[in-house]
Parts: C-alpha cells; sequence; structure tokens
C-alpha cells in the first residue's frame, strides 16, 4: 500500500499544540483548561471515563466546537479555534464513536467522499462529466482502490454502508478517513463494540497506517490493554481536566489515573 | 382611550381567537407527532370527515346512497328526520375511534421503523383516502352544520367597549365572535385535560416513552398498536371538535380540509412536540397575521399577506430555535 | 438467464462508472431514445401530446429538480410550486421584454433565474432540518404566489393577472403557442429533459453528487470531512431550482400556454404532486424521477378513463372512486415498497438475472 | 406481483380508450367540464344539474335538437386547470362547444380552442374582453360580462342614492384570482367618473379564513361592499358581515356570489343581502314543468333533484339552452342537422334570443332578451338585483333588469381586445 | 403473593429453551441459521461472539422486538418456563417475565430518570409493590436516587446503562435478556456495572441471558457460555471449561500460548482458523 504522499517527516516535532483550552456549552463545563501536544507520527491516546470530555477534545481539534477559551498551534499559526472545513483541508481526519458514515451510499462511494477536497472540477465539468471530469474521477478512484485494497473492503466495495455490520462499517469508517490522506488521523473508540479478534485487525489497520503512510494517530479507546499496547504516548482526562499524561508505562502506575479511571490495573 | 388603542387591541383579540382556532387543528397534529413520529397531514381532512360524519348522522343521510342510487337505480337519501346532536357527537366519536383502529390495522402496522417522510406520505395517500370516501358517503355538496354552539359577534362585548373611547370620537365598540369564544373554552379544557392526562397518568406516560423510543418502548412491555389507536382516536376527537368549530364557520365542505395549511406554521412556531407549543404558537401566528394583515397590508395597500406572513414569522422563530419555541430540543451528540 | 452481467468486465475505471456499465441497459436505453425521437414524433396527436407526453416530460424534469434537493441532499421542500412559477414568469417577462430572444435561451436563462430564488430561500435550510424546514419551505411557496399575483409588473399589468404565451419557434416550427404542432412541442421537451436529465446523472456522479449524498446521510460528517455545508445546500437548492425552473418555463411556455398563477401554481396543485413523484419513484434516484413523473401523470388518467368509460360511472362518482383509489394506492406503495418503483424495478431486474432460479 | 398485473391491465385499457377509439357519432357533442368534488363542488354541484337536466329534457321531449340526440359526457375538473386541458383534449373531437365552467381553464382555452375551432361558450364569466367578435372568433360570453356586472352594480348604488355616490366609500371583496380581479379596472374607471372611493380587499383561496378583512371593514366602514367571491368564500364572507351587522342591503354580490348556498349557512343574518343576476330563480317556468314532466318524474333527475329551482341551477339551464340554441340556429342556417363545429360557432354567433323566441324555449321572463353579433359575443349585458329573504329562504327580483355603463365598459373592452390582439398578431374580423 | 420466594428459582431446570431457531429479515436476509440454547433458571449465562455473529438477534427473537424491525422466526421454537412464546407480542413475554435491555440503553430521553424506571412497570397493576421496587432499584442504584427528576437525555452513559437495567427489574422479571451492557463504558464503570448484575441475580435470583462482546468479563461472572459465529452455535460450556479453552482464549480473550500477545505484534490480517 502506497498513496502518493511525499511528507517531509520529521518525528518528533509538535504537530499540533493545544494550550489551556476550556471548553463549556450551556453551563456545563466539559473542558477545562486542557493542554496537551501532539508530535508527528506518534499514536497519541486519550483516557478517561464516560464523559470526561474525550471526544469533546477531538471535536475541539477539528474544529467541531469552538473552545471557549485557549489556543491551538497547528500549521506553525496559534490560533483560538479551528474551522471545520480548514481542518478537513489541512488533513485532519476522523472517525466517530458512534459511527457517522454516509448510510445510504456504497462503500465505495463512501471513500470517495474522502477524495472530495481533492477534486477540482468545477461544476459544468462535472455536468458534463466526459473529459477532464471523468479523468479526475478515475485518478481517485485508483487511490481509493488502494485503500479498499489495504482494508480488504473489495467485496462490499457496491454494498450499501447502511446494510453492514458493525465492525465493517468501523473499517469502512477509518477508510474513508484514510481516503483523505490526513496528516492526522483522530480515531473516536474504533474498537468499541469489537471482540478481540476485531481489535487485533484494527489495531493493524491503525499501526500500518501509522508506520506506512506516517499518519499521526490521536485515539480514543476504553479498552486499556489496546491502549497500553499500540499507544506511544497517553493523555488521561476525569471531568474535562487532564489527571495524567506520558508514556504507557507511566500511566499504569499513576496513582490519579488509577483512582479516577482504571480502577484495578490490568491482570 | 383613543380609537387607535382600542382598534389595536381588537385586533389583537380577534387575532388570538383566530389563532385558537387554528391551535385546534394543531393540536391533533401534535399528539400524533409525538407519539409516532407521523406528521400526519390527513389531520385536516380528519376535520372535514368528521364534520360530515357529524352532519350525517344529525341529518338521517344515508352513507354511500349517492352511490347506491347510482349502481342500483334507487332513490333514497335519508333514514331518519333528524337526531340531537349530541347522540350525533357521540356516533361520530365512535366512527372516529374505529378509523383510528382501521388506520392503525391497515397502514401504521405495516409502515412501522419506516422513514419519516414516508410515513408522511402515507397520511398524505390516506388524505385522499378520506377524502373520496367522505365524498362517496356523503356527498359533495355544503352542508350547514349547528350543534347548537352560537356565532355571530358578540353584543355584549360591544356595548361594554362603546363607551371606553374618547369622548367625541366615532367608535362603535369592540366586536368579537362569540363563536370564537367558546373555540377558546374548548381549546383551553382539552388542553388542560391533555396536559395532565400526559403529565401523570401512566397511559400519559407510556406515551411520551413511545414518542421517545418505539423499541425501547416495545421492550418495556406497552403495547404500540394500543397507544397508536388510542393517539388517533384522540387525534380524531380534536379533529372533530376542530371541524365542528369550522364548520359552523363555513358549513361543512371541501375547504374545510386545507385548514391544515393554516396550522402548519403554527405547528412549526409551536414545535411539532409541544402540546402548550400548539396554542402558544396558534396564538403567536394569529395575532401576527392580523397584525400583518391589518396594519402592515393596510399601510402598503397590499392585502391577502396573512398566509405567507404566518410562514414567514414561523420561520423568523425558526431561525432561532430550529425545533420551534417548545419543541424538544434536539439531543445531539457526535 | 434473460439478464445476464456474467462476461461483461471492466478493465478500467470509465468503464466502471459509465451510467449503464451492463451492455442490456446499454442497447435497451438506445432503443427507448431511439423510439422517443424518431417514431414518437410520427404517431403523437394532441391528446397524447396535452395529457399525457408533455406533463410527462415536464413533471420529470420538475422531479429531477425536487430529487435532487429531497432524494440526493436530503433536504425536504415543499416549495416547488413557487420555484416553478418563478420559472413561468421568468419566461413570460423575457418573452415579452425581448421579443426576438430564441425560445431555448428564455427557458435556461428562466432556469438560471429561478436559481438565484432558489439559492436565496435555501438559506433558512442551515439552520432548519427536517419538518420544519420542509413546513418552512411553504413560506417561499406563498410568498412567491402572491407576489407574482400582486405585482402587476410579472404580468405586464394585465387586468386579471392572466399571462399568455406568443407564439415561438424553433427552426421555423412554432413550439409555444396555440398552433404549435404535437411533435414539435414534444420534442422540444424531450430535448430539453434528455439534455439536462444527463447533465443531473453526471453531476449525481461526481464530486458534487457525493457532496450532497454526505449532507444527506449525516451533515456533521460531512462537514468533518471537509463538505462546507452552507456551499452544498445551497448549490443543491441552486441546481434544484433550476430544473424547476426549466419546468415552470416549459408548464407554462409550452403546456398551459396560458394560466393564473394562484390556481396554477397552487400547492395541491405542483408543491405535493411533484414530492409524490419522488417518493413514489424513488428518492435519490434518476429512473426513480420518471417512473414517478409517469406515475402520478398517468395513473389519475387511466383511473379515470377506466372508471368513466369502461366501466361507465358518472364522472363525479368516478372522480371519488379515483381519490380513494389513488389515495390507498399510495399508501400501499409506501408499504409494498417504501423505496418506490425504482426499487421495484431493480427487483425485477434482479430476478430477472437470475431467472429461471428463484435464487 | 398482482398489482402489475392490475397495471398492465389498466395500461392497456388507457390506451385503447384514451382518444384513439374516441367514438365519432353524428350526435351533437356537448361535453361538459363540471367540477363536483373539490372545494367548489357546492357551486358546481348545481350548476351541473341544470345542464344535465336540460339537455335530458330535450332529448326526451324533442328527441334531441333537429332529431339528433344531444350527448354530453361529464368531466370532471375539480376546477383545476391542468385537468381542464386533459378534458378539453379529450372531448374536443367532434365537439360543439365547451362550457369551461371556471375563469382559469376559460383563459387556458381560447388560444387552443381558437386554434382548434371550437367554440367556447363562458356564460358570463371568463375573460371579458371577449365579448369583443372581431378579435375572439370563437370565445362567446353572453349575456353579460364582470365589467357589465360592476358597472350595473355601481348603478344599481347610484339609484338608491339619487345619482350621488361622490363621498360614498365602496369596498370590493374579491376572490384573489383572475377571476376575482376582472371588475377591478372598471370599478377604478367608474370610481374616477363618480367619485367614489375603492377600497380593495383580496382573499386567498379558499377563502376559510376571512377575520382581517372583515374587521378591517368594520373598521373602515364602507357604504358599500360588492363581492366578487366563489365557493366557501361567499358563505364565509355574508356570514361575516352579518356578525359585524354590516348593513346587508348595502352588500352587492356578482352572480356567482348569490346562490342558495351562499347565503343558507348565514341563516336569518344574511337576510337582506343582494345579488346580480341574469337569470329569475324559481321554479315557475315551462321549462321546469317540461323538466319535472321529461326528466324528473322518469326518475332521471340529475343528482338527488334537490337542487331544482335554485339559482345556480337555473343559470344551469340558461347555458344549456343558449348552446341548444345555438345548434337550432346552426342547423337552421347551413340547413342541416348534422352540423360541423365551425357551422355550430355561426349558430352561436347568430343567437337571437327575444323574448318570443324565449317564450317558445319555455323561458319566458326568465332572463332578459339578448342577442349576439359577430361584432359582439358578450350578448345584452342585461342584469338585476336580486335580494336574499331568509324568512321565505327565497331570491326576490327588486329591480328590473338594467345596462351596465356601457361607455365604460365598451372602452375597455377595446382596450384590452386590442391589446391581447396585438400580442398574439391576430387580424380584426368583421368589417 | 410473595415477591421474593417467587424469584428465588435457582434449580438445575431450563428456563428458557431455544431450539433451532431460524431468523429472516425482510423476507430475505438470513441472520440466524439455527441457534439452540437452554438457560437454567436462576443463572447467568453468557452469549459471546463478534459482530454480526447474531447475538442481539437472538436476544431480540426471544423477547420479540424482531417484528418491528421487519424480521421475522421462521423456523424453529422458543419455549420459556414450557410456554411456547415465540408468537406473542413484547408486552405479553414482559408479563410472563422475561424483558430485554437493549444494545445502547435506549432510555427515553425525554422523561425523566424516575419516569423511566416507572415506565418499566407498565404492565403491573399492584401500585404499592411498583413504589416498593422503586426504593429497590434505587438502592442497587443509589447514583440514579440522587439523579432522579434529571431528564434521562442529560445522564451520562453509565447512568442511562444503570437506568435501562433499573427499569427492566421495574417489571418485575423472572428473566432479564441483556445485550452488551458494557458497549462505550469506562473500564471502571463496566466492571460497577457487572457487579450489580451479578448481584441482582444472586439476590433476586432474576435469570439472565447476557450478549457481551466483553469476553473476559462476561466469563468471569457467567455460569455458562455460548459461542455464536455467523449466526450459528460453535461452541457452548461452562464458563470455565470455556476460560481454559485454547481456541477461546486465542480468539476471544486475546491470550495465545505464553500468555497475552500484545496488540502490537499482529503482523498480518487472515490468519485465523474459523470454526465452520
Amino acid at each position: 500500500m502506497s498513496l502518493e504522499k511525499i511528507q517531509n517527516i520529521s518525528y518528533g516535532k509538535n504537530v499540533i499544540e493545544l494550550k489551556n483550552i476550556s471548553l463549556s456549552f450551556g453551563g456545563v463545563q466539559a473542558l477545562t483548561d486542557v493542554s496537551f501536544e501532539v508530535k508527528r507520527g506518534e499514536v497519541f491516546a486519550i483516557i478517561g471515563p464516560n464523559g470526561a470530555g474525550k471526544s469533546s477534545m477531538l471535536n475541539v481539534i477539528n474544529g467541531f466546537y469552538k473552545p471557549t477559551s485557549g489556543k491551538i498551534n497547528f500549521a506553525g499559526q496559534e490560533r483560538s479555534q479551528m474551522e471545520p472545513e480548514f481542518a478537513a483541508k489541512s488533513g485532519i481526519a476522523r472517525t466517530f464513536q458512534n459511527i457517522a458514515l454516509f448510510k445510504g451510499m456504497s462503500t465505495l462511494d463512501n471513500l470517495m467522499t474522502g477524495r472530495l477536497l481533492k477534486q477540482k472540477q468545477n461544476l459544468f465539468m462535472q455536468a458534463l462529466y466526459y473529459g477532464p471530469a471523468e479523468k479526475e474521477e478515475s485518478f481517485h478512484r485508483e487511490q481509493v482502490e488502494k485503500v479498499i485494497d489495504f482494508l480488504d473492503l473489495q467485496m462490499i466495495r457496491r454494498t450499501p454502508v447502511g446494510s453492514l455490520p458493525y465492525g465493517l462499517q468501523k473499517r469502512v469508517e477509518l477508510g474513508r478517513a484514510l481516503a483523505m490522506e490526513p496528516e492526522i488521523l483522530l480515531l473516536d473508540e474504533p474498537m468499541a463494540g469489537m471482540n478481540v479478534e476485531e481489535k487485533q485487525d484494527m489495531s493493524r489497520f491503525v499501526l500500518t497506517a501509522n508506520h506506512e503512510l506516517k499518519t499521526t494517530i490521536v485515539l480514543i479507546e476504553h479498552d486499556m490493554s489496546v491502549v497500553m499496547d499500540i499507544s506511544d504516548r497517553i493523555v488521561v482526562l476525569d471531568y474535562g481536566k487532564k489527571i495524567g499524561s506520558g508514556k504507557p508505562q507511566e500511566i499504569r502506575n499513576d496513582k490519579a489515573v488509577i483512582d479516577a479511571y482504571l480502577g484495578i490495573t490490568d491482570e | 382611550m383613543s380609537v387607535e388603542l382600542l382598534n389595536f387591541i381588537e385586533t389583537v383579540l380577534n387575532g388570538l381567537m383566530s389563532g385558537i382556532m387554528y391551535s385546534l387543528v394543531a393540536l391533533g397534529f401534535v399528539l400524533i407527532f409525538k407519539a409516532s413520529g407521523v406528521f400526519n397531514f390527513a389531520q385536516g381532512v380528519f376535520a372535514l370527515f368528521a364534520a360530515l360524519t357529524l352532519v350525517g348522522f344529525q341529518t338521517g343521510q344515508v352513507p354511500f346512497s349517492h352511490l347506491i342510487n347510482e349502481l342500483f337505480g334507487t332513490k333514497f337519501h335519508h333514514w331518519y328526520p333528524e337526531i340531537h346532536s349530541f347522540l350525533a357527537i357521540f356516533l361520530t366519536i365512535l366512527t372516529m375511534i374505529v378509523l383510528a383502529w382501521i388506520i392503525e390495522r391497515l397502514v401504521l402496522k405495516h409502515l412501522v421503523n419506516q422513514e419519516p417522510i414516508i410515513l408522511f406520505m402515507a397520511t398524505i395517500g390516506l388524505a385522499f383516502v378520506l377524502e373520496g370516501v367522505g365524498d362517496l358517503m356523503w356527498g359533495s355538496d355544503v352542508k350547514v352544520l349547528d350543534v347548537g354552539i352560537p356565532s355571530g359577534g358578540s353584543v355584549w362585548l360591544e356595548n361594554a367597549t362603546i363607551g371606553l373611547a374618547s369622548e367625541g370620537s366615532e367608535y362603535y365598540g369592540m366586536y368579537i365572535d362569540v363563536l370564537n369564544v367558546w373555540a377558546t373554552v374548548i381549546a383551553v379544557f382539552l388542553v388542560t385535560a391533555l396536559a395532565i392526562f400526559s403529565q401523570y397518568t401512566k397511559t400519559g406516560r407510556a406515551l411520551r416513552a413511545v414518542a421517545d423510543d418505539h423499541q425501547a418502548a416495545l421492550s418495556v412491555g406497552i403495547s404500540l398498536r394500543t397507544i397508536w389507536v388510542f393517539v388517533w382516536a384522540m387525534s380524531g376527537f380534536i379533529a372533530m371538535v376542530a371541524g365542528i368549530m369550522w364548520g359552523t364557520e363555513s358549513g361543512v365542505q371541501f375547504s374545510l380540509s386545507l385548514i391544515a395549511l393554516k396550522a402548519l406554521p403554527v405547528l412549526i412556531l409551536g414545535g411539532f412536540t409541544s402540546i402548550p407549543g400548539a396554542i402558544i404558537g396558534g396564538l403567536l401566528i394569529g395575532v401576527g397575521e392580523k397584525l400583518a394583515e391589518i396594519y402592515i397590508g393596510g399601510l402598503l395597500d397590499i392585502g391577502a399577506i396573512e398566509n405567507w406572513f404566518a410562514y414567514f414569522m414561523a420561520l423568523v422563530f425558526l431561525l432561532f430555535r430550529p425545533q420551534g419555541l417548545f419543541g424538544d430540543k434536539i439531543i445531539e451528540r457526535v | 438467464m434473460i439478464y445476464k452481467e456474467t462476461g461483461q468486465y471492466k478493465s478500467t475505471y470509465q468503464s466502471d462508472h459509465a451510467i449503464f456499465p451492463l451492455m442490456q441497459d446499454k442497447v435497451a436505453f438506445a432503443i427507448l431514445m431511439i423510439i422517443a425521437f424518431f417514431v414518437v414524433p410520427f404517431v403523437v396527436d394532441s391528446y397524447w401530446e396535452k395529457a399525457i407526453l408533455v406533463p410527462f416530460l415536464i413533471y420529470s424534469m420538475a422531479a429531477i429538480g425536487l430529487n435532487i434537493l429531497t432524494g440526493y441532499c436530503g433536504q425536504v421542500s415543499l416549495g416547488t410550486g413557487g420555484f416553478m412559477a418563478v420559472g413561468a414568469f421568468s419566461t413570460y417577462k423575457l418573452m415579452t421584454s425581448f421579443p426576438d430572444l430564441n425560445i431555448m435561451l428564455i427557458v435556461i436563462i428562466s432556469g438560471f433565474l429561478t436559481a438565484l430564488v432558489g439559492i436565496l430561500f435555501g438559506l433558512p435550510s442551515l439552520r432548519i432540518k427536517g419538518f420544519y424546514l420542509a413546513v418552512a419551505t411553504l413560506a417561499s411557496q406563498f410568498f412567491l404566489v402572491w407576489l407574482f399575483n400582486k405585482v402587476p409588473w410579472f404580468y405586464n399589468y394585465s387586468d386579471t393577472g392572466q399571462i399568455t404565451v406568443s407564439e415561438r419557434t424553433m427552426f421555423g416550427i412554432p413550439v409555444t403557442g396555440a398552433e404549435a404542432p404535437s411533435y414539435a412541442t414534444y420534442l422540444f421537451c424531450l430535448t430539453l429533459v434528455v439534455v439536462f436529465g444527463f447533465a443531473a446523472k453526471n453531476m449525481i456522479r461526481s464530486k458534487i453528487g457525493r457532496s450532497w449524498m454526505a449532507i444527506r446521510d449525516m451533515d456533521i460528517a460531512a462537514e468533518i470531512i471537509g463538505v462546507p455545508p452552507l456551499k452544498t445546500k445551497l448549490s443543491a437548492f441552486a441546481i434544484s431550482s433550476f430544473y424547476i425552473g426549466i419546468a415552470g418555463s416549459l408548464y407554462f411556455a409550452v403546456y398551459l400556454g396560458a394560466l393564473e398563477v394562484t390556481e396554477s401554481f397552487d400547492i395541491m396543485a405542483i408543491s405535493f404532486p411533484v414530492l409524490f413523484m419522488i417518493i413514489i419513484g424513488g428518492l435519490g434516484s434518476m429512473l426513480g424521477s420518471f417512473l414517478g413523473a409517469a406515475f402520478i401523470v398517468l395513473l389519475p388518467i387511466l383511473l379515470k378513463n377506466f372508471m368513466v368509460d369502461l366501466v361507465g360511472l358518472s364522472a363525479v362518482t368516478a372522480k371519488h372512486f379515483e381519490i380513494t383509489i389513488w389515495g390507498l394506492l399510495m399508501v400501499i406503495f409506501l408499504i409494498v415498497e417504501p423505496h418506490g418503483l425504482a426499487r421495484l424495478w431493480s427487483i425485477a431486474k434482479e430476478k430477472l438475472r437470475r431467472w429461471p432460479f428463484p435464487y | 406481483m398482482r398489482l402489475k398485473k392490475l397495471f398492465m391491465g389498466m395500461a392497456v385499457s388507457v390506451i385503447a380508450i384514451g382518444s384513439f377509439l374516441e367514438v365519432a357519432t353524428a350526435d351533437l357533442k356537448f361535453p361538459m367540464l363540471v367540477y363536483r368534488t373539490g372545494a367548489y363542488a357546492p357551486n358546481g354541484i348545481p350548476n351541473a344539474d341544470g345542464f344535465v337536466d336540460y339537455y335530458r329534457m330535450i332529448n326526451a321531449r324533442d328527441g334531441g335538437i333537429g332529431g339528433e340526440k344531444i350527448v354530453f359526457p361529464e368531466c370532471e375538473t375539480g376546477y383545476k386547470t391542468q385537468v381542464g386541458v386533459e378534458c378539453y383534449e379529450k372531448h374536443k373531437k367532434g365537439a360543439m362547444v365547451f362550457q369551461p365552467m371556471s375563469t382559469g381553464i376559460t383563459y387556458q382555452l381560447i388560444p387552443k380552442a381558437t386554434a382548434d375551432g371550437v367554440t367556447v361558450y363562458s356564460t358570463g364569466y371568463g375573460r371579458t374582453s371577449a365579448k369583443n367578435g372581431k378579435v375572439f372568433k370563437w370565445i362567446f360570453n353572453a349575456p353579460a360580462t364582470y365589467w357589465d356586472g360592476a358597472s350595473i352594480a355601481i348603478r344599481h348604488i347610484l339609484k338608491q342614492n339619487l345619482g350621488n355616490i361622490r363621498s360614498k366609500k365602496i369596498a370590493l371583496v374579491y376572490h384573489n384570482s383572475a377571476y376575482g380581479k376582472e371588475p377591478i379596472r372598471t370599478l377604478e374607471v367608474l370610481a374616477k367618473k363618480h367619485g367614489y372611493k375603492l377600497m380593495l380587499l383580496p382573499v386567498d383561496h379558499p377563502g376559510q379564513e376571512q377575520k382581517a378583512t372583515w374587521l378591517k371593514i368594520r373598521k373602515s366602514r364602507p357604504d358599500y361592499i360588492l363581492m366578487w367571491g366563489w365557493g366557501v368564500m361567499n358563505s364565509v364572507a355574508i356570514k361575516s358581515a352579518a356578525s359585524i351587522k354590516f348593513p346587508m342591503e348595502n352588500f352587492i354580490g356578482i352572480w356567482w356570489s348569490g346562490s342558495e348556498n351562499d347565503v343558507l349557512p348565514a341563516g336569518a343574518g344574511a337576510n337582506g343581502y343582494k345579488a346580480l343576476t341574469f337569470n329569475a330563480p324559481g321554479t315557475d317556468y315551462q321549462v321546469h314543468k317540461d323538466i319535472k314532466k321529461y326528466v324528473h318524474e322518469k326518475g332521471n333527475a340529475s343528482g338527488d333533484g334537490s337542487h331544482f329551482g335554485t339559482v345556480l341551477y337555473n343559470r344551469g339551464l340558461f347555458q344549456a339552452m343558449v348552446q341548444v340554441e345555438a345548434a337550432n340556429v346552426a342547423q337552421k342556417m347551413h340547413g342541416t342537422s348534422k352540423i360541423t363545429a365551425a357551422m355550430y360557432r355561426d349558430g352561436m354567433e347568430n343567437v337571437n334570443l327575444d323574448a318570443k323566441r324565449m317564450e317558445e324555449l319555455g323561458f319566458k321572463n326568465f332572463s332578459p332578451p339578448f342577442k349576439n353579433t359577430c361584432e359582439n359575443h358578450g350578448g345584452s349585458g342585461l342584469a338585476a338585483v336580486q335580494q336574499w329573504d331568509a324568512k321565505a329562504k327565497k331570491w326576490n327580483m327588486i329591480t328590473d333588469y338594467m345596462y351596465g355603463d356601457s361607455e365604460v365598459v365598451s372602452k375597455l373592452i377595446a382596450e384590452d381586445s386590442a391589446k391581447y390582439a396585438k400580442e398574439q398578431k391576430i387580424a380584426l374580423r368583421c368589417k | 403473593m410473595n415477591y421474593v420466594s417467587i424469584k428465588k428459582e435457582k434449580n438445575n431446570s431450563d428456563l428458557l429453551v431455544v431450539n433451532n431457531i431460524e431468523v429472516v429479515y425482510n423476507h430475505v436476509i438470513l441472520v440466524l441459521k439455527g441457534v439452540s440454547l437452554n438457560v437454567k433458571k436462576g443463572g447467568i449465562t453468557t452469549l459471546l461472539g463478534g459482530n454480526g455473529a447474531g447475538k442481539t438477534t437472538t436476544l431480540k427473537s426471544i423477547s420479540n422486538l424482531l417484528a418491528s424491525e421487519r424480521g421475522e422466526v421462521t423456523k424453529g421454537s422458543i419455549n420459556f418456563d414450557n410456554i411456547d412464546v415465540h408468537a406473542l407480542d413484547p408486552s405479553q413475554l414482559v408479563k410472563l417475565g422475561v424483558i430485554q435491555v437493549m444494545e445502547g440503553r435506549h432510555c427515553f430521553e425525554h422523561l425523566t430518570v424516575e419516569e423511566n424506571l416507572l415506565t418499566g412497570a407498565y404492565t403491573r397493576k399492584n401500585y404499592k409493590q411498583v413504589k416498593n421496587d422503586l426504593e429497590r432499584v434505587y438502592n442497587y442504584f443509589p447514583r440514579l436516587k440522587d439523579r432522579r427528576n434529571s431528564q434521562a437525555g442529560y445522564t451520562s452513559g453509565g447512568e442511562q446503562q444503570m437506568v435501562a437495567i433499573g427499569r427492566a427489574l421495574m417489571a418485575n422479571p423472572r428473566m432479564i435478556l441483556l445485550d452488551e451492557p458494557s458497549m462505550g463504558l469506562a473500564p471502571q464503570l463496566v466492571k460497577q456495572i457487572f457487579e450489580i448484575v451479578y448481584k441482582i441475580n444472586q439476590q433476586e435470583g432474576v435469570t439472565i441471558l447476557l450478549a457481551e462482546q466483553n469476553t473476559n468479563m462476561a466469563l468471569q461472572y457467567a455460569e455458562y457460555a455460548y459461542i455464536l459465529e455467523n449466526g450459528r452455535v460453535v461452541m457452548e460450556g461452562t464458563a470455565k471449561s470455556m476460560r481454559d479453552n485454547e481456541d477461546v482464549k486465542e480468539f476471544y480473550l486475546g491470550i495465545s500460548g505464553e500468555g497475552r500477545q500484545s496488540y502490537r505484534d499482529f503482523k498480518q490480517y487472515r490468519r485465523r482458523k474459523r470454526w465452520l
């Protein structure tokens, strides 16, 4: 698998920095003064109990929520909020906790939507179709086929995703995000509702994307064994506050984290 | 008080009254939407059908007489001269219950879990069926409906207010239609009863539960079908009340079914799921459109703006609250 | 195995993307086009033209338009009548203001003008969704109809607000006005429908179409993968209105010839029927737009002729039955196949593919 | 798949009967575009019943017109233009005359029928300027037009005020459509001439809700109200007027706003309401006796027979009578009973219903005499005022038939028809 | 009627027998291809298996919630306490004592927590007992008592799961069909929920049929387990025997010979054998 992608990877540089982010809606404080940074090329996990503000954090990163205060340093600029379209254009892709696929469309079309930002033909050419628009379609189709290959989705290429089982939908959603050739991939509980076997597959896909495509990965996951195994660094949130961060091993032994979240240590 | 002010008050008052008449129709919509997620476009035809049936029973018309006469060359139209309106109302209520049962059996049962727009379309189909059947049963002539509710301008109010105007000005007293006052009384009664029912009874709670989540309601043992028959019968009853009110004003005829269009802005303004919303929405729309028609329309000499003005008003409100004033807040999570 | 697709392999993505990837479909479509363009014009009489074919084509155009908006972009609209009125009145104004302008051009400009109006009335869709939006679009319906009824400029200050088309020709043959021969009006509409039908299909299978469907299926996710909701929804409103405007233009200029806005563009006359068309035909299906239009145009006529001419019922009883049966059929259809005639068609094809085997 | 079979069967049947098998007979075909359903059915039904009963009576009594039976297929339009087009196309082959029964459909048919050579007869409705036979060869709207109506109403008011209405305020409550807007120009011109103040109050279809309109009226207290209403709008308006205690004798409707259906729902309140008419109400005419004898007593009454003698029923009789008379004239003119559509038009153009002829036809004193000519397709322009007696539930004629302001009206007609002729490039006839 | 005495019905007889059922959706899609289960009275039985294996469908065909999703049982039989229940309405089943807690909680969002719980008692007539039971549910879930008047839509995922289970308890059931109680919950909460479920089972004697992805947890609390794959039962046994089974270890617990495998170490996809 090799999506055409030239990246001047400089590992270890901060690709996005979140500084003192707070977020509240309707009087409810979802995030309070959270800061962390994600380094290029790493697998970064956000963990914490339900309602800790993990998904809100992802929503802040890709601009769906506007933080009430704080700064985001991204692409060399410091800004107080992101715009979803800008985030998508700058290579931030994501998946959702409750699958957000386009249920009426086929797997192929879903993946093709990942290429929308890269398609440049204007409306008139699209209506005309034959000629440049067709060429462009075919080019992107080729790229998408690579993702299909990678995620082993050939059999369901033409199936409307609404009728796919949950696990496959999760995989298609990952595919859509990968089709965007993202620099940063935000994954919101990609393994939820899966058994060990499926989690193993998913881990493999995520790690391959990380290794071979040099995609930076930000991950929310409840399954501690997965998180501990595949992530490079972890930040722990509780009630919207950051209560810990560090390498998996450090987190595992962090008293505050154990109290708030892990309960007993993993066997 | 100056005549202008009195006229303004009169306009507002009449607007409120018109609003109540819209609310009566909107209420039926809300009930059904809440319980089954069906946007029941047939509500207007329900009102027509109920009114037709009521007049039919009252005057002893033979159902389907036109059809029977045409097919078999017979000549009968009535089987008894006239019965008391209370009995006729009772029979009509029974008919509406039967109708609700039939609708559940033949339509809703088969459309469980379909998309809202499909259900909406089905109710339009239903509207056609009821319109056709209503015509076949009772004929499409205009019928006079009189169940004894008084109507006409209120003399009492006129006399009571005529003195309010400042000395020497030309003022004729305030106008209000007694029929509308009755409509208001009935609407207030209906809404209070509904509110108490849905908040404090087991069935009411089940109703709200069904509105929230059909599957879950099923899983705790609430029979959807019973609830639906119940709800549709209830909105059939409300349709009958609306039909009586509107029918008294204009006679019972096809146009009655078009009052649904007047209820729609009320509905989106008040929110599809809120019973008080239907009332407040109705009042707001009523006052808004009458003021607009008389003051804006009068000022710029552009008449007949009230129809679209009602929708525009609703639209403006919606821009601030996309789920209507009292609609359930959309709990959206990513 | 009448309908065989095995053995037809695609070696390029182009051919895989084709509108009719299968040989059988291609051939069938070609035959259909040949009949439509080269056979029908020679046999069409004015009944078929005025009562069936031309309205069918015009409604198909409107249905394509609404299907783009509702079926593909997920924005339910009940304002079709109003937008068609914009097309009709644009055409009237253009015709009377520029007597030398070619009729084809007039129709297309009317489409563009309607698109502009569509954008304007599409703005609330950014905030309002679902049935709230559907009802809100009625605001445009009522407002536009009121406007064209109220402002005399639109109907050239005629006493009654009636507008009447004058004769216009294409290649020397009149296509509007009472003298236009049946084949000419038919071919005129057919050409427009075929050309813009293809354009619609092309848009749907391109970037823009996928953006619409993304917004339809899940607007939040669409926004996050970079589909701008504002632009996409408005583009759907614009293009949808363009089609509906052309339909309105043809409805006035070619089909009715004379009309008055309050009655001809009434919500019950246009907005609801066109919505039925796309739902009964199939939301999000081009074929569905045509099937739905055919169904809605033909069915009442079928029922009427059947009951009046064959059964011998009186016109009024027949009409009552017609309304009843019509409603019943709608309900039955929705129960049997909520995804519309287009889905029935594909199931039939599926069966053919397997025939004579049951599975 | 049973459904599919049903559809197939129906598809076959439409192809079979849609247009190809339209039976061509020697009979005289008078297709009827009626509306016995929909929002305007209450008005459409009695009107259509009048037609049907009259045709049946002629067929039964006289064996048709000059020996040719009348066939009168009904086509239900529901007052909808598009359906009207379908009906027209379906029945136009071999048809003598179309009575569209709706102003909208009339406008629609004017160019089409002209092109096809079929007569359109819009009795007292439709396009007023069609009165000008020089421009509208195939269109007739005798015996009176809306503009006649408007000026007659004003004349009636003038008479009551001894010719001076300078300080008066007159409101027009109208159906907000082509039909309702018809009188506006005339009333405006007349307002200039007589100095009254005109108030325009449109009411949207269908007219169920008119509270704002009547509050406006109540506030501004016009001296007179004219009404161009149809369907439910009429009864609601009359009821509202009664409700705000508007003096009903100052409330005058056009001839389409003066039927029993319009006043009955208002009960006693409607007492004194006036409406124009060009035909008398009641059942005291020879034609009614004939219909009773040849149709009703044979059990062939249209509908349930309950509309017998009502205003709109009688108007139906009148309309049908004129159509039949036109065929009579045509047969005589061309010396054949098997007339064509073109011959029929000639007949219609030469209809001369003087008092004598009316009496022969059983319509003695039923309506004023009128006569069509090449230039004048609009008849006499005579109409009278009738008043509702709520106690007796009966309309009473309270004036003689009178002319409108022909000076004003004919000027307007000339203008409007000239404009149409120019737009449509029509050469004038009748040198 | 003494509530407790009826509920303590632990013995070795089968309360629920599912015999070789087939389930078809939309008349065409065959989802279950012959599933048989026996659920012992008073115990916890678990259904394990991956996505789309048919766990939820199995539960729904028992509680007969299939009908509303255009699914139907076309073959086989379902007996609850020796009564054939396969044609019964969900409401009749609830009256019999079978209630399902659906996957994804399905709370009534706009009702308060307490109203949610009360709807659980919809089929019951005895108001006094209902009131008692409400208190008992609050005992199991003290957190719900604090939030009794807040709208369920605004409570957290864990609380919603508690509401769902509490609501089922309110029906005074003999058997609860529990679908994926751990889904989307934090580890600590998962444990808490399972403990409460266990407590309910122990104290009330309510039989529990549990469908769960979290094999590890499920096998800790259950007595007997079935593994479903592709609409078929591929393996069954006591929880203990399952935990010791090599295949289960590898595929469902992620433990191979020498111990737990790291998720980082799977190199290829499609490497496994299937029980088919």
